[in-house]
């Protein structure tokens, strides 16, 4: 393998942001790190680290009900965060900005509170196969909760939806729509704003399970007109257990609360309790403080960076990776979508996935191996499970010629 | 490209000997048992190994026979035709004995005891350095205890 | 007002405390902070700040389905503090500690998943007249959504539960107990081991809201007996965003999902999901990973300085602050059961508490003011609200007397 | 004991100024106005300041009347009582331009535009050094700004 020419392109600089990661500088059984798991989840810079940890050291203290000078910096570090994020995925109003602990309560709050009132026998509930368990799980447990029919658009050898028969599905029965932006097993980027746009036509709303959207690319919520959008902070270099909702205020609106608590009431008595205003009505109990911190100076990151370099670089970077894999020798690439974000999933010979991953580990390299959470994939390749290595913006070519090299060193093992 | 020097090939070799590679991939005992006794289903939701382990004990309690079928990794397919090499022919609590020996020396790093012959099953101890793939290891034999205590219910490593 | 001596106590050990919790060591308002608003959220000891730090640095990725180094590293240290917390409050085991993201959430969990399916028109579930909007809520939103009613336990003036016709109320179809251990408002520490007793004898499963119970007491949830134990991170010197719910295993066991995602399953096809055993079950999505590692923290600190220890220390300032508020002309202290937590509200003369905090904020002492989440209490004694101070192991005399000499800046204000 | 050095109480004595103490206890306009034409509830969850504000507009949409009732900490009441105070005779634009200062005032730090004579409301000015009192002091004016556009919801501070 030598590594390709990419003197035009702005790697020079991106490259330096590696140096953001403290967790990308130690070594693996005596080998310098190689992360390919950011899909599962990514690293921290220090800033998010330590923004974390000054809010801690300094500023910490309960939100929103207190008025003493510890709780009154924490609510405008919480609030401004809230305002980072609405600026950030264009929203257009604060309101609209829940936060919640991760995608999959993001998901969830949605198929409670808005689908599970909504939906009956008779009405259909429409994912593709491509989804995260996120993605499929909440809306079987309203479909059970409510008689409600579970479909699914199906997918094509590459890995792409397969739209031929959407709009005939879409027109029969289904109340609500729920769609991966990116598929985090085969990186497939959905075309979620064509579907979108369908789906409008017909009144009906559409969720977009984000997760795997926000780190790689500029979202415009405005833009692509979704009425529900979730995401995860782990996934875009921020703290785990923090998420957002973004959600179209006239739903939000018309939603019964998802969860009964401090905060997310104007007045409570025991002959009848009022509900605050977006977006606290979904904000039950004391929030994840620190976690909605580290996600806004995440957000600051990523901006510094800037959305459109990052996805250039991930490009370049997901071009290289793909030619390199494809030249070894009984490898089987598994998710060749025409648009795709940074992720590749494969198998080699008949080596288990989780062996690969024993191997490659031990050679520095992490990459996650099994069913990704999206077992409908696995099943729809018939397989038990894929290698998946996947990119984020400190990731180089060095990195992927150490997958290679130890991927290699996998086969003479098994041979 | 900077050249990867892999220097620690000897604990991967430890692991992946050739009996363990042998076993992955030409398990013995591989198939439905029809007339099964007792069975039960192993499920290792870390890297989706799922096997389902069945024995036919006779009336003194004395495993007949023993199979497996299902699909996973290296570890866990070649212990799982280990197991059934093994404790055809014993009886259940010369199997449990088997069970306590292999998880104890599996988890805990420390033992060396050899209250048992363990003979090819020595085949599995490269799996101590490397805590992750213990599971995987045990997998059929907690299937093995679940079986012989009757329990219908999968058992999972987690 | 001169300080009482107190020199048999361990006080001189436990004080060197404070110096752990870097945000104790600052000024507001050009005065050195007096934190007294821990009843609404701890400061956090450096140990806790650094285990979340450097799990960042080095050791994150995501939990339970990574083979490689740090994947390992992170599932260990997550399930490493699960039986911590085992191990604290005496579970019988691990599968009963399920993290959730706090209180609130560990409340809304079995409100849904344990009641809503089991209650219906002409069942009660029974509260207190003191519980905070955490326990109160989730209660209305099952009743709205099942029929079932609501019933509420007196207070009398001292902020003391009123248990005279507690057994003919328990006896009348309640289903259902969910109390308080200790009240947020008031402190008042209730008799939970008698009630759960009594409970326990017509098969009634009781509820123990433990937010305000655990940072002051050892708590022991076998002897208790109690079928269900919530609390938070953030209110025993760990993270926000991160709480626990203990839960009866037999209990457990019958219960539906409360979420669904992944981690929660051990398998999903579209014809079926069969759920994953206990506690993954109820953890459905990526988990605050480093909150539940800062929360393992906390834990060992607390058990460092001594369960015991801190109770002493704290019952002897809260008799010293006591003494020392009744002293004030013109108070009026609210909550005063015989057995309590160290918390105190009270008002000054007409002042209201709004305008109280601030002019003891700007003296540097951090009170809470409000209804403190607990409006019916509030209504209870006719009050908009109280000025709330309330007492963790690293405060001391000297913070006691700074607040009565700031409530004393503020009566001449007022004058 | 440590003697406390209280070297603020500059700060405090302009946010509780004597006309502020003074309308806080013995507030203006107190009580229901029951032939009110408009009104709207103010709450701000943060302390449990709650009041409701009533005006009667003539037919020519000037404010005859105005009265408000509630609880609420000093800065609240006494804003509210001022409030009631100032836009009694005044028409809707003109009132509304009383919102817009006063807003604008509390909010933006650096204000100092003079476009009304703001008169006794001008007492509500050392709450500007009180960040996280703003609310407090704007509470009465968002829900003239409610009453006046005829929400008939209430408005909170949050
Ligand atoms: C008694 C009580 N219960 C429940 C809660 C809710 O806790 P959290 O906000 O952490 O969910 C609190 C704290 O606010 C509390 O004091
Ligand atoms: C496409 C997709 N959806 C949903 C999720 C769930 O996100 P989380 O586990 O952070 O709730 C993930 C990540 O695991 C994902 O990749």
């Amino acid at each position: 393998m030598t590594q390709l020419q990419h003197s035009e392109s702005n790697i020079e600089s991106i490259e330096s942001c590696r140096d953001d990661f403290p967790a990308l500088h130690q070594d693996i059984h005596g080998h310098s790190i190689v992360y390919l798991d950011s899909a599962a989840s990514a690293q921290q810079p220090l800033s998010v680290i330590n923004a974390v940890a000054d809010y801690h050291r300094h500023d910490h203290a309960n939100v929103h009900r207190g008025v003493h000078t510890l709780s009154h910096r924490a609510t405008e570090a919480y609030e401004g965060a809230r305002d980072k994020i609405q600026a950030f995925i264009n929203a257009a109003s604060r309101r609209e900005i829940i936060f919640t602990s991760g995608t999959t309560e993001s998901v969830n709050l949605v198929a409670q509170s808005y689908c599970r009132p909504r939906v009956g026998r008779g009405d259909k509930i429409l994912i593709t196969h491509l989804e995260h368990h996120s993605n499929i799980v909440p809306w079987q447990l309203v479909c059970e909760q409510t008689g409600a029919e579970l479909i699914v658009v199906p997918i094509d050898a590459s890995g792409q939806l397969d739209l031929e028969n959407f709009d005939e599905m879409l027109a029969d029965s289904v109340r609500f729509v729920a769609i991966a932006h990116v598929s985090n097993a085969l990186g497939t980027i959905n075309p979620v704003k064509d579907i979108i746009a369908k789906a409008g036509q017909l009144g009906i709303p559409v969720l977009v399970d984000g997760a795997q959207g926000i780190p790689h690319m500029d979202v415009d919520v405005a833009d692509l007109g979704c009425d529900f959008y979730a995401f995860s902070g782990h996934k875009m270099f921020g703290p785990t257990g923090v998420g957002v909702l973004y959600g179209r205020e006239s739903l939000l609106n018309d939603m019964p609360p998802y969860q009964g608590g401090g905060d997310m009431i104007l007045e409570v008595s025991f002959t009848g309790t009022t509900y605050n205003d977006l977006p606290y009505k979904f904000e039950a109990g004391t929030p994840n403080i620190s976690g909605v911190i580290g996600l806004g100076a995440a957000v600051d990151y990523l901006q510094n960076v800037g959305l459109d370099r990052i996805a250039r670089h991930e490009q370049e970077l997901l071009t290289y990776m793909t030619n390199q894999l494809a030249e070894i020798k009984g490898i089987k690439l598994i998710g060749t979508a025409a648009h795709k974000a940074s992720v590749q999933s494969f198998l080699i010979d008949d080596i288990h996935p989780h062996d690969l991953g024993t191997i490659l580990d031990h050679q520095g390299v992490a990459v996650r191996t099994g069913h990704h959470c999206a077992m409908p994939v696995m099943e729809f390749y018939r397989i038990p499970g894929t290698t998946r290595a996947s990119l984020a913006l400190y990731n180089n070519f060095a990195d992927i010629d150490r997958l290679v090299t130890a991927l290699d060193k996998a086969r003479r093992l098994f041979a | 490209m900077s050249a990867v020097n892999i220097n620690s090939g000897d604990e991967l070799r430890e692991l992946y000997r050739e009996l363990i590679l042998d076993h992955a991939r030409n398990p013995r005992h591989f198939g439905k048992l029809e007339d099964a006794t007792h069975s039960a289903e192993g499920i290792n939701p870390l890297c989706g190994d799922k096997l389902k382990l069945y024995l036919r004990l006779d009336a003194g309690h004395r495993i007949e026979d023993a199979a497996f079928e299902g699909s996973g990794c290296a570890i866990s397919v070649a212990s799982a035709s280990l197991l059934t090499d093994t404790v055809i022919g014993l009886d259940v609590p010369g199997a449990m004995s088997y069970f306590t020996a292999i998880t104890r020396r599996m988890t805990d790093v420390e033992s060396t005891e050899e209250v048992l012959d363990l003979d090819k099953l020595l085949a599995l101890e490269g799996v101590r350095e490397f805590p992750s793939r213990i599971k995987c290891a045990t997998l059929a034999w907690h299937a093995l205890k679940s079986a012989l205590l009757s329990h219908t219910s999968p058992v999972t490593t987690e």
